[in-house]
């Protein structure tokens, strides 16, 4: 059953050191407020996998020194250009980044939820970042004659961590569109969530909310955190993102001196009001 | 700039447009506005026709199986044309979207291939735009490939490029030579000053024409219509090219 | 774009000789009142394949002889017992059967979806459901050591044809839970679909109904029909199966004459209803 | 039938119930009113800590993702227990759910395999059931192998038989020498009828005890509470067993 915490800290202390993460991109749901008290926790040797990408909060984890490995097709903050600490992170080699395009790693949680060992896919055959991938492989389609095709395994993230609307006391966490949420959850060891709202009765039950709802079959634990995504926005809610913020984060990040007043200031600082 | 007051990017909206008439489904990636525009002036001329899916937007996307339903929809063959972009782009079509110098201790680091590794080689008509046409950007050979322009023949490829549109002229794509074939050069450039800013070899046909502008009635949808579409999506470019506010 | 069509018999009228079909489950939403106008115009060679089983409407083709292939995991009238025409024809030889399991429809049918050549799957190593398909192959797992694992190569039905609760003026079609219905028009070339209802508005709009929405963008051909699924039921809707109905399908179908009996009473005697 | 009022389906029930405790999520397939109501007793002994998920039911079906999420929740590990039957069963586990003779031309023809052929592998207890024990049921070899007991020991196959249970007795499954072995008669059969009505070899041990009945507490909670669960699910089944009509 779904264990429902009430803290945030809680919830962190289920985010070990060195342990896989799946994390959402910028414009689904990012539990931005639980990765603040994963950093004031001080996890190390994180292995981040962007679905398929990520921004701002793996930015943050990289900056903060949680991060040993990154796993994603990009890592972008959007219309505020390039992540600042993940580009000084990769140029200074204190990070090991295994480059990916987005449905390769979609290819490999599929897989995970389908409890196959691997998912085939076309593309990749040529470039450097299947060269550079020595843990995915070039294997003979069966059923072609002379037709090379790419095997990615199963990715089974330790944990899929992100942010929704709505969850209900079963566990029952509501993502509407946002399915590869599901596929996270569905892929995933152990999966955390944090919501703006735990809402009574069942979201299971009306099968318009249950279209678009995870079951607490796959939820760990969960905790409400109201605007758990800020700075981010959050779909299908009135939460946008703080474009201002994010904006200031992308100009402070720039250098490590900025990068550490930026932390003072919104993480470990934020502690009293999270 | 030449055209009288036509601007550039008309001018690379009339001609992108150009290239995706009678197609029945164009995606478009996030950050691109002036493709999204020329993809909305081919659906507008199309009668609806053509449809267009803009990442990130939520108005014109039709997507509702999550991340993953981009690919799958080019891998069913379900998207006509999409546009790619790279750091640095050379003479064999290869795209690079990771680093310059070593990956492991690069110079400089990009965000990332995103979907270019798959899209590339399934997606029909691939698109390849460049707003920084110099010898940093269009290269002999790329630090990183991130897609690789061709592929040998046993390797399933339906797709690839099918231009290459910069701020300075229109590159096709001669598949059989894997090379560049200078299409047209934009008002105000010149053959020469193509090759001058060009660090790869391509074909010249002894004529190279300049890059037509657009008529006066492309010029008034693109003006109208089109720039009210794309100010849902880039209200930025949208005022800064067309002079447009975004409706409150 | 997807075509508004207004009667049933445009939409069979796609439906040609030879094509594969992917059919949903009878708990799905079956489009009975399109298969009558299919069994009325004379279709031949149709090769079924159930998602990842089939009932009813699959047993009356089968009987009025449209059918030469089944490609199925199980065919059941479910609590009314074996599926009689079904059954007769087997025992006859007159049609192919092709044996699966569930997964093994779903991996072909994802595969196709996902633009792959094949999926791979656990299980089958040593059943005869393997054994007889010739189409399916045992592989090495390129990341394990002597682990054969069976590739299921894309299945990519001409058509999937099934019956939804409500459709949208943009082809936008509502299914909500019954999402083998989306990977079946996500994988299948055309996608034909009777409705109870074509709505105003865009159900791509609110983000709680495109949580259980196909974009029209995957829909060929639409029309409306009221209890299109009966006899049997229609999830999310007030719809139920006409279990009387059936069970006196189940009585009829035993014998040819009872089934000839049947087809003239509910199917080649309906036409003027439908 | 001996054993008082304990009627036979309550045996039943209470066995398999047995062999659910603790897990954490049981499946339940169409058409299975016994282990459907064995399941809910293991759920309501764990208060709650049991998840049950009975397929073709609205009210205790805990899926989301269409028809192939069970078989994925199934490959995930998160589904401890199934049952599976067969029209044929054999000596060697093998279940066979297609047809009686030559399967192109049987002679007997079933719905077929439904998701055995998977489900079988993954799943770590699957328990056979089978109302029908005879000879005609459980025989030497089955006519067509839709999922094997046993695999080479390179096949992946976290799953398999945990113990089949039928009208007349329990077996347990000896994994190493890939037999059943009686472990329990139930009440009014004996060692003697159970070799009589079974097709083929099984170990019989010195000692093989009745199979138990359920205690007056289980009886109260099968017959109270779990009727009127399953009675949500097959109210005919609550009806003649439970004497149970479900409510309005």
């Amino acid at each position: 059953m779904t264990e429902m915490v009430t803290s945030l800290d809680a919830l962190a202390a289920r985010v070990t050191d060195g342990a896989t993460i799946a994390l959402p991109p910028d414009y689904s749901g990012c539990a931005n407020a639980l990765w603040r008290a994963v950093i004031r926790r001080g996890v190390k040797d994180l292995h981040l996998v962007g679905v398929p990408v990520f921004g701002y909060h793996g930015d943050l984890l990289i900056g903060a020194g949680c991060v040993k490995v990154a796993e994603t097709s990009a890592v972008t903050l959007g219309e505020h250009g390039l992540a600042p600490r993940f580009t000084a992170a990769v140029k200074a080699g204190s990070i090991i980044v295994k480059d990916a395009t987005c449905p390769a790693i979609h290819a490999g949680l599929q897989a995970a939820e389908r409890g196959a060992p691997f998912s085939v896919m076309r593309g990749l055959i040529g470039s450097d970042i299947l060269a550079r991938r020595d843990d995915w492989k070039v294997i003979d389609n069966p059923f072609g004659d002379n037709d090379p095709v790419v095997a990615i395994p199963a990715l089974t993230p330790d944990l899929a961590v992100f942010h929704a609307a709505k969850a209900d006391r079963h566990g029952n966490v509501w993502i509407g569109v946002r399915r590869e949420l599901m596929v996270m959850a569905h892929a995933a060891r152990d999966t955390l969530v944090t919501v703006e709202e735990i809402v009574d009765g069942d979201l299971m039950a009306d099968p318009a909310t249950k279209a678009g709802t995870i079951p607490g079959l796959y939820v760990t634990a969960l905790a409400e955190a109201k605007e758990g995504s800020w700075p981010q926005g959050l779909p299908a809610t009135d939460l946008v993102a703080d474009q201002g913020h994010l904006a200031r984060y992308a100009e402070m990040a720039k250098t490590e001196d900025g990068f550490a007043a930026y932390l003072a200031e919104y993480v470990t600082g934020r502690e009293a009001a999270e | 700039m030449s055209g009288s007051d036509v601007q550039l990017e008309e001018i690379l909206i009339h001609t992108i447009a150009g290239m995706l008439d009678g197609l029945r489904h164009v995606a478009v990636g996030a950050s691109s506005p002036v493709p999204g525009a020329a993809a909305l002036l081919a659906r507008a001329r199309s009668g609806g026709a053509t449809r267009v899916s803009v990442l990130g937007s939520e108005e014109h996307n039709f997507f509702s199986d999550g991340g993953k339903e981009l690919f799958d929809c080019a891998g069913q063959g379900r998207i006509d044309a999409f546009f790619l972009s790279g750091a640095q782009i050379d003479g064999k079509a290869n795209i690079n979207l990771v680093s310059i110098g070593d990956p492991d201790l690069p110079k400089a680091r990009f965000p990332g291939s995103f979907g270019s590794g798959y899209l590339y080689y399934v997606v029909p008509r691939v698109i390849l735009f460049r707003l920084e046409h110099t010898r940093r950007t269009l290269v002999e050979q790329v630090d990183f490939i991130s897609a690789p322009g061709f592929s040998e023949p046993n390797v399933y490829r339906p797709g690839g490029p099918f231009a290459m549109i910069t701020d300075r002229c229109l590159f096709d794509v001669d598949k059989d030579n894997r090379r560049f074939v200078l299409k047209s050069v934009h008002p105000g450039e010149t053959v020469e000053s193509i090759a001058e800013n060009t660090g790869f070899q391509y074909d010249v046909p002894a004529e190279v024409p300049t890059t037509p502008l657009p008529d006066a009635e492309t010029l008034a949808l693109m003006r109208g219509r089109i720039a009210t579409e794309i100010a849902e999506i880039y209200p930025g470019f949208a005022k800064r090219v067309f002079g447009l506010e975004k409706a409150a």
